[in-house]
C-alpha cells in the first residue's frame, strides 16, 4: 500500500489527529507570545483577543445561525464600561468579577435586543442593530455622568490589573495570560455550544427556519439565546479589553458604529462559520493598519473595504475555510495518486455549505 | 421535421445526476404528456428545456438549437414555461401579470390578448385588480396558463397543474387546456402524476423513470397498458 | 402655538431629506430585496462630484443633474460588477449585506484620499430667502426641497405602476424565476434598479451637502435616520419612505419638548421603529409578506 | 457520536492548570519591572523640577537622541470620520522637514514618526506605547484630541515622556500638578467662553443668553467655563440645548426652541455643525451671536452664507488665508518656506496646518534652548517660556508659561467679527496671562 493510499484511508482519523496538534500547537504559540514580545506587542495581542471574543460571538449569531448584528460594539461596550465603571467607583472589587457582571449585563441587553429579532427578521435585523450601536454611542454622551462621555472615563490613577507576586510575570505577561485563559474558555465554550442540541438547533434555523420549525425546534428560544450568548461573548471582550489595557479607560469615541463594522470584517476575514476564524480575523483589523505604509493611511479604510469585497467574492467562508477547502482539495489529489480513495467530491461540498445565509423576508 | 425534438438530454443538480439521455419529441400543435413518480426527473425536464438549469444533449425548438440558451430568450422564441407551484406574481395583480406574460410582444397585442383571455378565463376578468397571491389555488392555476399564454407560444409546457388542486378544480383545468390547445393551435407538454386526466386530453405520452424514458406511446395505448394502469391509474 | 409650527415645518423640511434618501433604498428593496447599506456613501461621492463641476464653474443645476447621471451609472455598475456576482446559487442576503459594507467602507475612505479631509462648501440650490407665514418662517429651501421630494414620488409612482419598467421592477421583485420565464432580462433590470436608486441618492446627497459641509461623513447619520424612515414605512413601499421619512423627522423636532430626548434624538426614533416593527412587521405601508404555498 | 460538552469543565480546569505551569516555568521579563524608583533623575539639576525624572520607575532621558537624529512621534487622526482633525501634521512635517533642510537641531536631523489613531483613544495609547517602546522616540509632539490625550497622559506620567504642544484646548491640561509631562499648544477653551462673557460684560450687561453646544468633551466644558464667567452678573442664560455630533443629521429642532426664547446673545459651542446652526436661525431673530474659535475656517463660514456676518468668534494666530495678513513675519514665513516641503496650494490656505507649522517651530524652539537633549530638561524648558513668540500667532501673543503657576502657554486672545468675507479684528487683543486654570477647575 503506498503512503498516498494510507494517508487516504485513515483521512478521519489523521484529521482528528491534526486537529488536536494544531489545538495544542496553536495553545503553545499562544503560551510563548508575550515571552517574545515586548509589553506594548502584548498590549496588542490583548487589544486582538478581545476583539476577537467579539467576533466569536458575531460567528454564533451569523455564521450559525443566520441572525445579523452591526451593532455588537455595543455590547462590547456595556462590557468595557461595567468594568471600568465598578472598579472606578470601588477600586476593590477584583476585575474579573467585573468581566461576570459585564457579561451577564451583555447577556441580558442581548436578550433584550434578541426578543424583537423575532419578528424584526433578516435584514431589519441588519437596520434596527445598527440603530442599536449608534444609540448606545449616543447614551454615552448623553449620561456623561456615569461613563465619562467623549472625554472618556478611567479608574483611579495608578490602578490596573496587575500581576501577583507568586506569578514572577510582568503586568503585561500576566494580563496576558488571565486573558488568553478566558479566551480559550470561550473558545471551548462556543465549540461545545456549536456542538450542542442548541447549536444544531441554531443551523437548522439558519438553514430553513420553517422546516426547523416543522421539525420540533424551539426557534424563538434559541434564537433568543443565541443572541444572547452572542453578546454575552462580546461583552466578555469589552471587559478584557479594559482589563488587558495598561492605562484602563473608555472613551465614547472608541465605541462608533466603525466598532461594530470592524467586528463584521473580522468575522468575514476569518470565516463566519468557524470558531478560531474570528480571532485571526481580529489579528488581521488590529494589525493591518501597521502594514499600511505610513504615507497610505488615508487608504486603510479603502482598504478594508476592498478586502471585504474581495473576500466575498473569492471566499466567502474567510480565510479558515480556505484553508478548509485547499485542505480538502489537497486530500482529493492524493486520493487520485493513491488511486484507491473513495470519490469525495461529495464530501468537498461540506465548506461551502456552510456560506452565510440568512433568513431573509423573501427567501 | 417537429417542433421540439430532444436527443440525449442529460441534467444534474450538482454532483447529482437527474437526467440521463432522454429522447422524444412534440409536433406542432399536439398535447403530450410525460407521466412518472415524484422524484422522476420531470421537473427537471422541463426546467432544462426552458433554460432554467444547465444541460447536457440537444434540444431544438422549430429547428433550432436551444440548449444552453437563457430562459428569457427561448421565451422569445415561443416557448412558455409554466412552472411547478405555477410561478404567479403573487403581490402583483391579476392584469400584472398577465402583463407580465406579454412583456416580449408590442404594446398593442398586449392589450389585445389580455382581452381575449379575459373571455376564455372570466374568473380572472373579476378579480383582474387582486393581488394574485389573494386567489385560490385554482384561479392561480389559470392565471399561470393565461399568463403563459400572453407571449403567444408555439410550445407551453405545463409542471403538474393538478398539484395541490381539489379534483374537481383540477378537471376544469385540463378542461382549460384541452380547449386552450383546440382554440390557438399551441401545442402542450405536460408533466403529470395524474395520469388519468393527463391521458384523457393528450395525444401521445412518455413515462419517466429515474431520469430515463421507459415507455411511450399514443394516449390511447398507454391508458390501455397493464402496467400504467396499475403505476398511474390506480387500477 | 407658533413654535410648535414652526417644528412641525422644520420637521416635514428635515423628514423631506430622510425621504429623499429613503425612497433610493426602497426602489433597490423593491427590485432585488436587498438592503444598500453604501447607498449614503455612493451619495456622498456622486456629491463630490457635483461639487467639483460647480468648483469649475458649473451652475448649481447643472452639476445636480450631473451627479444625477454620475449616479446612474454608479448604481448600474456596483450592481453589474459587484452585487450581481452573488446572483444564483451563491445567493446569499448577507453575503450582499457585507458586500454594501465594504462599498461603504471603500466609498467613504476614497473620498477624503481623492478629495482631502477638509470640508467643501456645496451651494444651496433654492437660494436662502423665506416666506413668512404669520409668524412661521419657512424657508424657500425647504418649499424647494418638499417640492423635488413630491415631483420624486409622483414620477416614481407613475413609473412603478404605469410603465413597462416598473412593472418588470415589480416583477423582478416578487419573483425572479417567473420573471426570466415570462422573458425579462432579469439582470438588466436590477442595474437599472441601482442605477435609479443611486441617482435619488445623488440628489438627496446635494440637498444635505447644502446644508451642512461636505466632508466624507456627509450621509451617515442621514442614512440612519433615512434607514429608520424605510423601516417605518415598509421597505417595499415608496410611499411609506416618504410618510415614515415626515414622520421621522417631526418626531425629531418634537422630541425637543422632551427632556430626555435633548441630544438623544435617536432614542425616541429607534423606539418608534422597533414599536412599529413589533406591532406591523413589515412597517406601515408595507406589504405583508403573502405566504408561499 | 461523541459528546464533547460534557468534557467541557474538565478541558477548563486542564487549561487553567497547563497555563499556570508554563506561566510559572517562563518566568517573567527581565527588562519590564526594572525596581527601584528614581532612575538618574540628574539631567534637570534645579531643586524643584515642574517635571521630575524620580516620579517614575523608569526613566530613560535620552531615547531617541543619537549622533546625528532625534527621533518623535505622535498620533493623529488620519484616516476616519474626522481625518480632517488631522491637518496640523502636514504643516508639522513641513516645518520639521524645513528644519532639517538647515542642518537640523544641533546638527541632528528630526524623525518624526506619525501614527494613525482614527480618533480612537485606545488607538492613540497603542500607537503612543509603540513610538515609545519599540520606536524609541525622545517626545511627542501635537498629539490630537482631548478623549485621545486623555488616553494617553497617565502613560506619558509613568513613563516620563513629554509630550508638547498638546492638540486640543480642554481645560484639563492646567492639571499639572498631576501630569507635569505634557504642555497644551492651543489656548483654553475656557479662556475663549471667558473672552465672549468678558464682552457680553461690557456691552450687554443684562444679556439673556441661548446655549447650543456639542454634548461631548469640547461642548460640554466650554458651557461650563462660560456659566463660570457669568456667576454674578446680571448675565442670564435663558436657554441651553445640546445635540451629539454622531447621531444628528440636523440642529433644526434646537436652534427653533432657542429662537423661541428671544435671547440677545447666542453662543454657538460647535463644531463642523456651526453653518447648519447658523443657517437655522430665523431671519426675525438677531442676537449677538458667538462661534467658537474652531468654526473659524472660511469653508465654515462660507457655508453658513449670510446667516454667518456679524458673528463673532476669537484669534490667537493669523489666518494665512486672509490676504490682509500677508505682511506679518510668520505668516510671510509660512507662505515662502511652506510649498518648499510639500505644503499644496489648500494647506496653505488652512489655519490648521499653519498651526501644525507653528507647534513645529515651537518644538525645535524648545529643543534649542534645552540645556541638554533630555526628556526632562526640554519638558522643563517647557514649563519656563518667557514671551516666546511663533509661527503665525499674532503678534502680540506671547508665550509665557512656569510650571504648576502657570501651565497654560497661550493666554491671549482677540475678539474677531466675520463681515461675509474676512474676519475683523474687534479691540484689542486681551490678555489672561496666568489666569486660564481660574476659569475653570482642570481636575474637575
Amino acid at each position: 500500500m503506498s503512503a498516498a493510499s494510507w494517508a487516504v484511508e485513515k483521512r478521519p482519523t489523521l484529521v482528528k489527529v491534526g486537529r488536536w496538534v494544531g489545538w495544542i500547537g496553536i495553545i503553545a504559540v499562544g503560551l510563548y507570545l508575550p515571552q517574545a514580545f515586548p509589553p506594548f506587542r502584548v498590549g496588542q495581542f490583548n487589544t486582538i483577543m478581545a476583539y476577537g471574543l467579539a467576533a466569536l460571538g458575531l460567528a454564533l449569531l451569523t455564521g450559525f445561525n443566520g441572525q445579523i448584528s452591526i451593532g455588537h460594539g455595543a455590547f462590547f461596550g456595556i462590557g468595557a464600561y461595567t468594568t471600568v465603571i465598578i472598579v472606578g467607583d470601588h477600586p476593590e472589587f477584583p476585575w474579573l468579577a467585573t468581566t461576570a457582571v459585564g457579561a451577564l449585563l451583555a447577556f441580558a441587553v442581548g436578550i433584550v435586543v434578541g426578543l424583537p429579532a423575532l419578528r424584526i427578521r433578516g435584514l431589519y435585523l441588519g437596520v434596527v442593530t445598527l440603530a442599536l450601536a449608534l444609540l448606545f454611542r449616543q447614551a454615552l454622551e448623553k449620561y456623561s455622568d456615569l461613563t465619562g462621555g467623549s472625554q472618556g472615563r478611567g479608574v483611579p490613577r495608578g490602578q490596573k490589573f496587575s500581576a501577583p507576586d507568586w506569578t514572577g510575570l510582568a503586568n503585561d505577561q500576566w494580563r496576558y495570560y488571565v486573558i488568553f485563559v478566558i479566551v480559550v474558555g470561550c473558545l471551548v465554550l462556543s465549540r461545545n455550544i456549536v456542538k450542542s442540541r442548541m447549536g444544531r438547533a441554531a443551523v437548522a434555523i439558519r438553514d430553513n427556519e420553517t422546516a426547523a420549525e416543522v421539525l420540533g425546534v424551539n426557534v424563538a428560544r434559541t434564537k433568543v439565546l443565541m443572541f444572547g450568548v452572542s453578546a454575552m461573548l462580546a461583552g466578555i471582550g469589552g471587559s478584557l479589553l479594559v482589563i488587558g489595557s495598561p492605562i484602563p479607560r473608555v472613551s465614547a469615541n472608541s465605541f462608533t458604529i466603525v466598532l461594530s463594522i470592524t467586528f463584521l470584517v473580522a468575522l468575514v476575514v476569518g470565516g463566519a462559520t468557524s470558531i478560531l476564524g474570528p480571532i485571526i480575523g481580529a489579528a488581521f483589523v488590529v494589525l493591518l493598519p501597521e502594514v499600511v505604509p505610513h504615507e497610505q493611511q488615508v487608504l486603510t479604510p479603502v482598504i478594508l473595504g476592498a478586502v471585504l469585497i474581495a473576500l466575498m467574492l473569492v471566499a466567502p467562508d474567510g480565510v479558515v475555510g480556505l484553508s478548509r477547502r485547499s485542505a480538502s482539495w489537497a486530500w482529493r489529489m492524493l486520493a487520485r495518486a493513491a488511486d484507491t480513495g473513495p470519490d469525495t467530491g461529495l464530501e468537498t461540498g461540506d465548506s461551502s455549505k456552510e456560506q452565510l445565509q440568512l433568513d431573509s423576508r423573501e427567501s | 421535421m417537429s417542433l421540439l425534438e430532444v436527443s440525449g438530454l442529460h441534467a444534474a443538480y450538482g454532483p447529482v445526476r437527474v437526467l440521463h439521455g432522454l429522447d422524444f419529441v412534440v409536433d406542432e400543435g399536439e398535447i403530450v404528456v410525460i407521466l412518472g413518480a415524484n422524484g422522476a426527473g420531470k421537473t427537471t425536464t422541463l426546467r432544462s428545456l426552458s433554460g432554467t438549469i444547465p444541460v447536457d444533449g440537444e434540444v431544438r425548438f422549430d429547428g433550432a438549437p436551444i440548449a444552453g440558451r437563457k430562459p428569457e430568450d427561448i421565451v422569445r422564441l415561443g416557448m412558455a414555461h409554466v412552472p411547478q407551484g405555477r410561478g404567479t406574481f403573487m403581490d402583483l395583480s391579476v392584469d400584472d401579470n398577465l402583463r407580465l406574460g406579454g412583456y416580449t410582444r408590442p404594446v398593442s397585442e398586449v392589450e389585445e390578448d389580455k382581452a381575449h383571455w379575459y373571455e376564455v378565463f372570466p374568473r380572472l376578468a373579476e378579480r383582474r385588480d387582486q393581488a394574485a397571491g389573494s386567489m385560490s389555488g385554482g384561479e392561480q392555476q389559470m392565471l399561470a396558463v393565461a399568463r403563459a399564454l400572453m407571449c403567444r407560444p408555439r410550445l407551453l409546457l405545463c409542471d403538474e397543474p393538478s398539484l395541490g388542486l381539489a379534483p374537481l378544480v383540477v378537471r376544469e383545468v385540463f378542461e382549460r387546456l384541452a380547449e386552450v390547445n383546440q382554440r390557438s393551435g399551441t401545442a402542450v407538454l405536460l408533466v403529470e402524476q395524474n395520469a388519468n386526466l393527463a391521458l384523457g386530453i393528450a395525444s401521445r405520452a412518455y413515462v419517466l423513470e429515474n431520469g430515463s424514458i421507459v415507455m411511450s406511446g399514443s394516449a390511447d395505448e398507454l391508458s390501455e397498458d397493464e402496467a400504467i394502469r396499475r403505476a398511474y391509474l390506480g387500477m | 402655538m407658533e413654535l410648535f409650527l414652526q417644528r412641525l415645518i422644520d420637521g416635514l423640511a428635515v423628514g423631506a431629506i430622510y425621504a429623499s434618501l429613503a425612497l433610493g433604498l426602497v426602489i433597490i428593496y423593491r427590485s432585488s430585496g436587498l438592503i444598500n447599506f453604501a447607498q449614503g456613501e455612493m451619495a456622498m461621492f456622486t456629491t463630490y462630484l457635483a461639487w467639483m463641476l460647480v468648483d469649475n464653474g458649473l451652475s448649481v443645476w447643472l452639476a445636480t443633474s450631473a451627479a444625477m447621471v454620475f449616479g446612474f451609472v454608479l448604481g448600474v455598475l456596483v450592481e453589474r460588477l459587484l452585487i450581481a456576482q452573488f446572483s444564483g446559487p451563491k445567493e446569499s442576503p448577507l453575503a450582499i449585506v457585507i458586500v454594501t459594507i465594504g462599498l461603504f467602507l471603500f466609498f467613504n475612505g476614497l473620498a477624503p484620499w481623492i478629495w482631502g479631509t477638509e470640508g467643501k462648501s456645496f451651494p444651496n440650490l433654492f437660494g436662502t430667502g423665506s416666506v413668512d407665514l404669520g409668524g412661521v418662517t419657512i424657508k424657500v429651501q425647504t418649499l424647494g426641497i418638499v417640492g423635488v421630494l413630491l415631483a420624486e414620488v409622483v414620477l416614481f409612482y407613475l413609473m412603478f405602476q404605469h410603465t413597462k419598467l416598473g412593472l418588470s421592477l415589480r416583477a423582478v421583485a416578487s419573483n425572479r424565476e417567473s420573471s426570466r420565464l415570462v422573458g425579462l432580462r432579469v439582470g438588466s433590470i436590477l442595474a437599472v434598479g441601482w442605477g435609479i436608486a443611486a441617482m435619488v441618492g445623488a440628489l438627496s446627497g446635494t440637498f444635505v451637502a447644502s446644508r451642512i459641509d461636505l466632508t466624507q461623513n456627509l450621509m451617515q447619520v442621514v442614512l440612519i435616520y433615512a434607514f429608520a424612515a424605510a423601516t417605518l414605512g415598509g421597505f417595499d413601499s415608496p410611499v411609506g419612505a416618504v410618510v415614515g421619512g415626515i414622520i421621522i423627522g417631526v418626531v425629531e423636532q418634537m422630541a425637543q419638548y422632551v427632556d430626555l430626548f435633548d441630544g438623544f434624538t435617536l432614542l425616541p426614533v429607534f423606539l418608534l421603529i422597533l414599536v412599529v416593527l413589533l406591532v406591523r412587521p413589515q412597517g406601515l405601508f408595507g406589504r405583508a409578506e403573502v405566504s408561499r404555498v | 457520536m461523541t459528546r464533547p460538552n460534557k468534557r467541557h469543565p474538565l478541558t477548563l480546569v486542564a487549561m487553567f492548570a497547563l497555563v499556570a505551569l508554563i506561566a510559572a516555568a517562563c518566568g517573567g521579563r527581565d527588562d519590564d519591572t526594572t525596581t527601584g524608583g528614581g532612575g538618574d533623575g540628574e539631567d534637570g539639576g534645579g531643586e524643584a523640577l515642574v517635571a521630575d525624572p524620580a516620579d517614575c520607575e523608569i526613566y530613560d532621558g535620552e531615547a531617541g537622541v543619537t549622533e546625528d537624529t532625534i527621533k518623535i512621534g505622535t498620533s493623529a487622526p488620519i484616516s476616519g470620520a474626522v481625518a480632517a482633525f488631522g491637518k496640523p501634521l502636514a504643516g508639522m512635517r513641513a516645518y520639521i522637514d524645513y528644519i532639517n533642510a538647515q542642518g537640523g537641531v544641533d546638527g541632528r536631523q528630526i524623525e518624526l514618526i506619525a501614527e494613525d489613531d482614527q480618533y480612537d483613544p485606545n488607538l492613540t495609547l497603542q500607537n503612543v506605547q509603540k513610538l515609545v517602546e519599540e520606536d524609541n522616540v525622545f517626545a511627542l509632539v501635537g498629539v490630537i484630541g482631548t478623549p485621545n490625550n486623555l488616553a494617553i497622559r497617565d502613560y506619558l506620567a509613568e513613563n516620563c515622556v513629554p509630550s508638547l504642544a498638546v492638540a486640543t484646548g480642554s481645560p484639563k491640561w492646567g492639571d499639572v500638578e498631576n501630569y507635569p509631562w505634557m504642555i497644551g499648544g492651543l489656548p483654553s477653551y475656557a479662556a475663549e467662553a471667558t473672552l465672549f462673557a468678558e464682552y457680553l460684560k461690557e456691552n450687554q450687561p443684562d444679556a439673556k443668553v441661548a446655549v447650543i453646544f456639542q454634548n461631548d468633551d469640547f461642548g460640554k466644558p466650554y458651557v461650563e467655563a462660560f456659566k463660570n464667567a457669568i456667576e454674578g452678573t446680571d448675565i442670564e442664560i435663558v436657554g441651553e440645548e445640546s445635540y451629539d455630533i454622531a447621531g444628528q443629521a440636523d440642529t433644526t429642532a434646537q436652534v427653533t426652541t432657542l429662537a423661541d426664547t428671544d435671547a440677545d446673545a447666542f453662543l454657538v459651542a460647535a463644531t463642523t455643525t456651526c453653518p447648519n446652526i447658523l443657517g437655522q436661525m430665523p431671519d426675525d431673530w438677531e442676537p449677538t451671536t458667538y462661534v467658537s474659535i474652531v468654526c473659524t475656517s472660511r469653508t465654515l463660514m462660507a457655508l453658513a452664507g449670510d446667516a454667518a456676518i456679524g458673528a463673532y468668534s476669537a484669534r490667537a494666530t493669523l489666518d494665512p488665508a486672509d490676504p490682509a495678513n500677508a505682511e506679518d513675519e510668520g505668516i510671510a514665513f509660512f507662505l515662502e518656506e511652506g510649498p518648499k516641503y510639500g505644503l499644496t496650494e489648500e494647506d496653505l490656505g488652512n489655519l490648521n496646518v499653519a498651526i501644525g507649522w507653528s507647534w513645529g517651530e515651537w518644538f525645535v524652539d524648545m529643543l534649542e534652548e534645552s540645556p541638554a537633549l533630555t526628556r526632562a530638561d526640554v519638558m522643563n524648558t517647557a514649563w519656563a517660556q518667557q514671551d516666546q513668540h511663533f509661527g503665525v500667532l499674532l503678534p502680540e501673543v506671547l508665550v509665557n508659561t512656569n510650571g504648576v503657576e502657570d501651565p497654560w502657554a497661550i493666554e491671549q486672545l482677540q475678539l474677531i467679527r466675520w463681515d461675509g468675507q474676512a474676519w475683523v479684528p474687534e479691540g484689542e487683543v486681551v490678555s489672561f496671562e496666568g489666569e486660564t486654570n481660574t476659569f475653570a477647575d482642570p481636575t474637575a
